[in-house]
């Protein structure tokens, strides 16, 4: 079962510094995720599909851009999972395939607002920029 | 007599060196001691070595023979390799007395063979003294430090070096020296004897006298008070007796390898509190007893043994070394006293 | 020279798994004194012991090692085997080659050649064993059982049913513990009190037994049998003796605003009170904190009342010693506290309660007379969210909360669900859930019946946050199966907060050199096979001191700890330990550093008289180890720099020996 | 300041002789040479005259001998403490090793003692006088030759690193009280601790090859009263005479610092009479600055009674692990 | 010095009876591999563990030596391991003064209930002894014979 993406998934852990396995589906990441009702997959979901390697799914789907990185989920984990940063992990790893960055450094300085705040700029450039 | 520029002594070093070994005393961060010469090595001129030169002839620790063990069985191994040739050079006249001393207890039956094996493949070339210490009292055991025993003698002057073979050991030696070195006559020797004499008599400990000590004078001795007196301050270490040129005394012990038994022997001092511990116990228990032991052997069984000749050789260095300063001579003054 | 046998266990494929137990038998029997050598199936079977029994015989045996499980588990099995076959049983060493060797290796090669190592270093330390003898000490028979919840009652009731003396100290002014607080019990729904009070009673009233309330142990000394032990009574300001329990002065109190700690803080008691009307021994105490008098010399009011005489202002505390031949630890669990979980709410709504609060409040001799009413407004809640696992099997926040399961929430969490829908039938219940675990006597199908039967909402899932709007509580979870987030607009929220050992506990482990885990749950002596022991002899254990439980555990375990404590005290005699400390008198220099760094004072001098050189003497001082009281750590062997300081069964020797063996 | 003299010694010693408050007397008898003092028991007035000195080679610290003096009389015996010694007494009387009532304890004042070693290495052997003077000292040897050396360069190692010049414990004290000594002691240690660790193998390999096991170390020092050293203790299975591998050296000298650590009083006694000239005192004072920075500062001998370091513990110590790679 | 993969270095633990020991048991029983080449010798408490003891390890051949011990505060005799402590940190912090490499010996403390630490603790002791490759500075020549 856990053999199909073996690779990706194996990166993903590697790259997020999650174990997945530690989770013990509680369901407070998700009961906690602000995003909830826009997000196909939800955070509790993300761990378990990444646990079993079924990482395409997730890949195609938009929830990957309704995580706000609030690391809400990652606070309330009581196993330390940190589903958020899976999020993350497979977001870049969609990012990565697509090649370019998405955004430059010298970009930002246009970007900043008073109100923004600077993670979300941190996250963005993290996001987009490989 | 043969003599040779004090230019030279590198190339007669070389020379020698070329054949066997050859050891020499050398200046350390501690004083000088017997290293073996290599090129570069430069002579001590230091009145005599820290650890005296018994350790040629008897080393600290010396394996005898050793015992592989495999399972539950034993099998012996001879681990002798005291059979080389080597040259000891600048060996000063107490030290060159100290050799006859040993002689007469690892050599006489039964023979040590390690010591004996050693002794046979050695060459001793002795210094003659300039420049005493006052520690120094070989004259009280009639030794002439301006004329040392050994296979071959040596006097150094401000430019020379006279050399002069006693044994045929020496003569082969300097025999094979001889393109290196001259024919001359014993003149510059005599004066340097006369001067070195001259100064042996000035010398703070030049009165003492053994006359008083010897064979036959155990009763005179043994039960005398001022041992009590002389031995109080004594902590019972070995210091006096690991420098001693004439001290003999070894334990043999087993080394457990783990794989096998080291059998080895090592230095020993009547001043432990094991020496010579038997199943009853020990036959000095006391400090005093222990300590006595060790000047009485010096100055009375030892002579007593052998032909009067005495135990100490007079060098002097456990009268530098004795962490309290407590040591034959005040030992032969106290007793001689009475 | 020792003749040492030497006995290769397979402990079935266990050890022969992994390791060839005929090499290893072959090879050792090559080392020094080994004169027999032998491999078994099972060495701790009765066929296995018999194998020994006959070598020592046939073979004059006069040492024995035995390759096979950890010494934690068979070293004594053996030694009485050696014993039965009359030789010394600390002539018996054991090698570990299962969970040393063949458990941890997957190679045969490997397996065996450690085995061979770990076979040749206890031959090494056997030929260097001598003889030990026990020695022997006489058995105080009275036990002390520190704690007066349900555990310490059950644990002091059966012992002084066995006809032996019992202590109970108690640190509240009542005994009774957590249990008196809880309203009804699972599965059966009884009522707590109903059942507790009279066993409550039964302490009182008996001869053997006596109760230290309001007490706490100060100090304690001594070993197995013999423990000198300090109590602290600490002033109540009432004479125990002469109050009536009439309660009169805790009515007339001026000093009313007082957290009543029985009700959790949910309501106010006097300065002097009462905890509860069953309390045992039913006697006032005046709480320092807060009496008027007591502080400013100013009232005295429940003097004047106390009809008895019993109020006594200047009553100090009073340090009782006593001695014990057994220990039983009975100290209890609390709930965690919830100031961390701010997810929950916890410190900003009244309405968000602890479950043993929520016990309280449905209780009729709690703070609202039974009725369960928000505590916030006293209104009636119509929807109720119950969290479970709160703090419990949290294993990322170490600081809030606790890595185990604490056992005991799904069931109650399932009997308040289950109360409350049958007193409220109008009231909507929700219980989030990650997992039920019902294992237990009809506790799956209580369970159950509170889903079938009282139409529970049982949601798996986790709340993720509660936010106090209005009067109302915005709770918000997820509903896992349905993968659906949930908003409910709760009334009352429920937590069911891990339980954690008394704080009082680390203590008293360190007085009783007692092992804790890292949890402060003591620990026990074997986790299956001696699980109401403490490692330290004398010392037991009763109740959630040693993990968390529900009542019928709690009261079997302190059953079985009574038991244990009876068998200790029915002897007249105990065997000491001999692998004790010994000192050469010869060697010591009486240099006090032994004395010093020993934690149990087993080391005295003595001055003696020694022979010296030429019929003189002298007197010099000396160490003397009492063997009854060393434990043989092994501290003073150290800290002795001349080595006259040995200890038995651990000597130096055997410990080089075995250094050597395994280096060789 | 008066300066107190080889006669208000034996004075002070005749004077308790006389009336009886001691019947023996422990110091310094005079030797052969100028420099060569034994330690001695004087029992009557006239042999205090005759042979009693006080110079600067009173080395001998006479703490350790208490133990064997104490057990022969009943009557006190007279000892004269140095300040270092006095750390000495303390300890032995903290280990309980004499009995306190037996001893009568005079502190003296020292400047300092001078070591006889330093002295022929830079005049040479022959040595018949040495004559003290203000600052240096001047060495008259067999050959009418003399030099003059700065005191500096020919005390013993110990004295230019002194601890303290206040004695810890006396009954009577002669001339004034010193204080304790702000002094640079563990300057040699940290240059050994900056060292990469093959230096320091190499330094220590080079220093402790010399040593020749003949226990002089061992037996001067007053914290080694044992009264059977477990290396002489066949049974304890590390005994050994002689070393015959360069590891038995370690194990004696790593063994016999531990044994002290935390009692040692940093006397300097091993490395003065060390015949091999190896500094034992580094090993023995690594030890002290470990303590003192591990555990606060602490000083041997100080306090009689006092709670030796290694017999004693705070539950935040730190780790084994955290002590090691400090240094370097 | 060439880092031989095949190098296997010695290792003594002296573990305490009632919590490392224990310990290693557990990481036994949850079957928790660590290098057979780590030897365990049983003590009552790592107060027991005398110097000589792990200088003697190295004489006779060990290139690591590891003592463990219940926690600090856990000690079933309560105040053993305070003292070990004391004694290791002085002893460790000496032999690095003598240019013995650090990382030759070390204190652990493993409880009872730490197997998994037991059996991670020893596999990286072993590894980083075994970088060290063999003790030279501490060998006895006699014993390699």
């Amino acid at each position: 079962m856990h053999n199909k993406n073996d690779n990706v998934r194996s990166e993903i852990i590697r790259r997020s510094g999650v174990n997945p396995v530690k989770c013990m589906r509680c369901g407070k990441c998700t009961a906690t995720c602000p995003a909830f009702d826009t997000m196909e997959y939800h955070p509790h979901q993300f761990v378990y599909m990444v646990e079993s390697g079924d990482i395409e799914p997730l890949m195609n789907s938009n929830s990957l851009y309704q995580c706000l990185t609030c690391f809400a989920c990652v606070d309330r984990c009581p196993r330390g999972v940190e589903p958020a940063k899976l999020v993350e992990a497979v977001r870049l790893e969609v990012i990565r395939k697509q090649g370019a960055n998405h955004m430059k450094p010298d970009s930002i300085p246009a970007m900043v607002e008073e109100d923004l705040p600077q993670q979300a700029i941190v996250s963005a450039l993290r996001k987009y920029h490989k | 007599m043969r003599k040779f520029s004090i230019q030279a002594l590198d190339t007669i070093f070389a020379k020698i060196a070329a054949d066997e070994k050859l050891y020499l005393p050398v200046d350390g961060e501690n004083g000088s001691n017997y290293k073996l010469w290599e090129p570069g090595v430069q002579m001590s001129d230091a009145l005599n070595t820290v650890r005296s030169a018994k350790d040629f002839f008897f080393p600290q620790t010396e394996n005898l023979i050793e015992f592989k063990v495999t399972g539950k069985q034993i099998d012996i191994i001879d681990v002798r390799n005291e059979n080389e040739d080597f040259v000891v050079f600048g060996v000063r006249a107490c030290d060159v007395r100290s050799f006859d001393i040993l002689d007469r207890v690892f050599l006489s039956e039964p023979i040590d063979s390690y010591y004996a094996n050693r002794r046979a493949h050695s060459v001793i070339i002795s210094m003659a003294c300039t420049r005493p210490a006052e520690t120094c009292f070989c004259g009280t055991f009639d030794i002439d430090a301006a004329n040392p025993a050994g296979d071959i003698t040596c006097w150094k002057t401000q430019d020379s070096i006279y050399m002069r073979a006693n044994t045929d050991k020496g003569e082969k030696l300097l025999a094979k020296l001889d393109g290196l070195t001259e024919e001359c006559d014993d003149s510059a020797v005599s004066a340097q004897q006369d001067k070195t004499r001259r100064i042996m008599e000035r010398l703070p400990l030049a009165n003492l006298s053994a006359e008083k000590f010897g064979g036959g004078k155990t009763n005179e001795f043994f039960n005398s008070p001022a041992w009590k007196e002389l031995s109080q301050a004594c902590l019972g270490c070995g210091t006096c007796t690991f420098v001693c040129p004439t001290c003999q005394c070894y334990d043999i012990k087993d080394y457990d390898t783990g794989n096998g038994v080291i059998r080895f022997r090592c230095w020993d001092s009547c001043m432990y509190s094991d020496f010579t511990k038997m199943a009853h116990g020990n036959s000095r228990n006391s400090q005093v007893e222990r300590f006595r032991q060790r000047f009485m052997h010096k100055l009375v069984y030892y002579p007593e043994n052998n032909e009067g000749i005495f135990g100490c050789v007079g060098c002097g260095r456990c009268l530098a070394k004795c962490p309290i300063s407590m040591n034959i001579v005040k030992v032969m003054k106290k007793l001689g006293e009475e | 020279m020792q003749r040492i046998g030497v006995f290769v266990c397979w402990c079935g494929s266990n050890i022969a798994g992994t390791v060839d137990v005929k090499a290893v038998a072959e090879a050792l029997r090559s080392e020094p004194g080994v004169v027999f050598s032998t491999d078994y199936q099972y060495m701790c079977s009765q066929a296995g012991q018999e194998i020994i029994k006959e070598a020592i015989k046939e073979h004059k045996l006069t040492g024995v090692v035995v390759c096979s499980c950890s010494p934690r588990m068979h070293e004594a099995t053996f030694r009485k085997t050696a014993q039965a076959a009359g030789l010394n049983p600390y002539m018996v060493e054991i090698a570990n080659i299962r969970e040393q060797c063949s458990w941890i290796h997957k190679d045969m090669e490997t397996g065996t050649q450690k085995a061979i190592i770990l076979g040749r270093a206890a031959v090494a330390k056997v030929n260097l064993n001598a003889p030990l003898i026990p020695g022997q000490t006489p058995v105080t028979k009275r036990a002390l059982v520190i704690g007066g919840g349900i555990a310490g009652i059950q644990t002091a009731l059966d012992i002084a049913e066995a006809g032996f003396p019992v202590d109970i100290v108690e640190k509240k002014p009542t005994i009774g513990g957590k249990m008196a607080q809880i309203d009804k019990t699972f599965p059966t729904l009884d009522c707590a009190a109903c059942i507790l009070t009279p066993k409550m009673v039964d302490v009182a009233q008996n001869e053997n037994i006596r109760i230290f309330s309001y007490s706490e142990v100060q100090e304690v000394k001594g070993f197995v049998g013999n423990f000198n032990v300090k109590i602290k009574k600490k002033a109540r300001f009432v004479k125990e003796d002469v109050c009536t329990g009439c309660g009169i002065c805790t009515e007339k109190c001026p000093q009313k605003k007082v957290p009543n700690e029985f009700n959790l803080g949910m309501d106010n008691r006097r300065a002097v009170y009462i905890p509860f009307a069953q309390a045992v021994p039913k006697v006032a105490t005046i709480d320092a904190d807060y009496c008027t008098m007591l502080k400013t010399g100013k009232c005295g009011l429940c003097a004047k009342v106390c009809t008895a005489g019993a109020i006594d202002y200047t009553q100090k505390d009073e340090i009782i010693e006593e001695q014990y031949g057994a220990i039983v630890a009975a100290t209890g669990f609390n709930p965690i506290s919830l100031d961390k979980f701010d997810e929950y709410a916890y410190n900003q709504s009244k309405d968000v309660i602890t479950s043993l609060e929520f016990e309280r409040l449905t209780n009729a001799a709690g703070p609202t007379a039974g009725k369960l009413l928000r505590p916030s407004d006293g209104k009636h809640p119509h929807t109720i969210v119950f969290v479970q696992c709160v703090g419990s099997r949290c294993a990322a926040c170490a600081d809030k909360g606790k890595e185990y399961c604490s056992k005991i929430c799904c069931m109650y969490t399932a009997k308040h669900a289950m109360l409350t829908r049958d007193k409220y039938p109008d009231t909507d219940v929700y219980v989030f859930y990650i997992d039920v675990r019902t294992p237990g006597k009809n506790f799956d199908e209580f369970y159950r019946r509170a889903v079938e039967e009282y139409g529970v909402h049982y949601i798996k899932g986790m709340v993720g946050k509660v936010s106090p709007q209005g009067d109302k509580l915005m709770v918000q979870a997820s509903d896992l199966l349905a993968n659906k987030q949930l908003h409910i607009e709760a009334d009352l929220v429920v937590l069911a907060a891990a339980i954690e050992p008394d704080k009082s506990a680390r203590s008293i482990a360190t007085m009783l050199t007692a092992s804790m885990d890292t949890n402060d749950f003591f620990t026990e002596a074997h986790p299956k096979l001696r699980p109401v022991e403490s490692p330290t002899a004398g010392v037991f254990l009763s109740g959630t001191c040693q993990g968390p439980k529900d009542i019928p555990e709690t009261v079997s375990q302190a059953s079985a700890a009574a038991a244990k404590v009876i068998g200790l005290l029915a002897k007249d005699k105990l065997t000491s330990n001999p692998c004790v400390a010994h000192a050469d008198e010869l060697m010591c220099n009486g240099c006090s550093s032994c004395a010093n760094v020993c934690p149990y004072g087993a080391i005295s001098y003595i001055d003696k008289e020694f022979r010296m050189p030429n019929r003189t003497t002298a007197i010099r001082r000396v160490a003397s180890v009492n063997p009854a009281v060393c434990q043989g750590c092994g501290a003073c062997t150290v800290a002795c720099p001349s080595g006259a300081m040995d200890l038995n069964g651990f000597e130096s020797a055997q410990i080089i020996a075995e250094v050597d063996a395994i280096c060789r | 300041m008066q300066k107190i003299t080889r006669e208000n010694l034996i004075n002070k010693a005749i004077e308790l002789l006389d009336n009886g408050t001691v019947s023996r007397v422990l110091g310094w008898k005079i030797g052969e040479f100028a420099y060569d003092v034994t330690p001695a028991v004087f029992t009557t007035k006239e042999d205090l005259q005759k042979d009693f000195i006080f110079d600067d080679f009173c080395n001998a610290n006479f703490s350790k001998y208490l133990i064997a003096e104490t057990r022969k009389a009943e009557e006190k015996v007279l000892v004269f403490l140095k300040p270092c010694d006095t750390y000495s007494f303390n300890q032995l009387l903290t280990e309980h090793r004499f009995s306190r009532e037996k001893v009568y304890a005079v502190g003296i004042p020292c400047e300092g003692m001078l070591d006889i070693g330093k002295i022929k290495a830079l005049a040479g052997e022959g040595i018949i006088d040495v004559i003290p003077g203000e600052g240096s000292i001047t060495v008259k040897n067999l050959y009418e030759e003399e030099k003059t050396l700065a005191y500096g360069d020919v005390l013993t190692e110990r004295c230019l690193s002194c601890k303290s010049k206040k004695h810890v414990v006396y009954d009577e004290l002669m001339g004034e009280e010193g204080d304790v000594i702000d002094s640079n002691r563990f300057d040699e240690v940290e240059k050994i601790e900056k060292m990469s660790a093959d230096e320091r193998f190499a330094f220590w390999q080079s220093q402790l090859s010399k040593c020749i096991r003949c226990n002089a170390c061992r037996d001067i020092c007053p914290a080694c009263t044992c009264e059977k050293c477990v290396f002489d203790n066949p049974k304890s299975s590390v005994n050994n005479k002689a070393i015959s591998d360069s590891f038995e050296e370690k194990m004696f000298h790593i063994i016999r610092a531990f044994h002290v650590a935390g009692r040692c009083t940093d006397c300097g006694e091993c490395s003065r009479v060390c015949p091999q000239g190896i500094p034992l005192h580094l090993l023995n004072r690594k030890f002290i600055k470990d303590i003192n920075s591990f555990y606060g500062d602490y000083q041997a001998g100080q306090e009689e009674g006092s709670r030796a370091p290694l017999i004693n513990y705070t539950f935040d110590d730190l780790e084994p692990g955290e002590a090691v790679g400090r240094g370097v | 010095m060439s880092i031989n993969s095949e190098y296997k270095p010695k290792i003594v633990a002296f573990c305490c009876n009632w919590c490392s020991y224990a310990g290693a048991d557990l990481a036994g029983s949850n079957r928790l591999a660590y290098p057979e080449n780590v030897k365990i010798i049983r003590v009552p408490c790592s107060c027991r563990v005398n110097p000589m003891f792990i200088l003697r390890a190295f004489q006779r051949g060990a290139d690591g030596v590891i003592l463990c011990g219940c926690h600090p505060g856990d000690c079933h005799y309560t105040s053993g391991n305070y003292y070990t402590r004391r004694r290791m940190a002085l002893l460790f912090s000496m032999l690095e003064y003598l240019g013995i490499e650090k990382e030759r010996t070390r204190v652990e403390w493993v409880s009872a209930a730490e197997g998994a630490k037991f059996a991670a603790t020893m596999n990286d002791f072993t590894q980083t002894v075994a970088a060290l490759g063999e003790n030279k500075r501490l060998e006895d020549l006699r014993c390699k014979r």
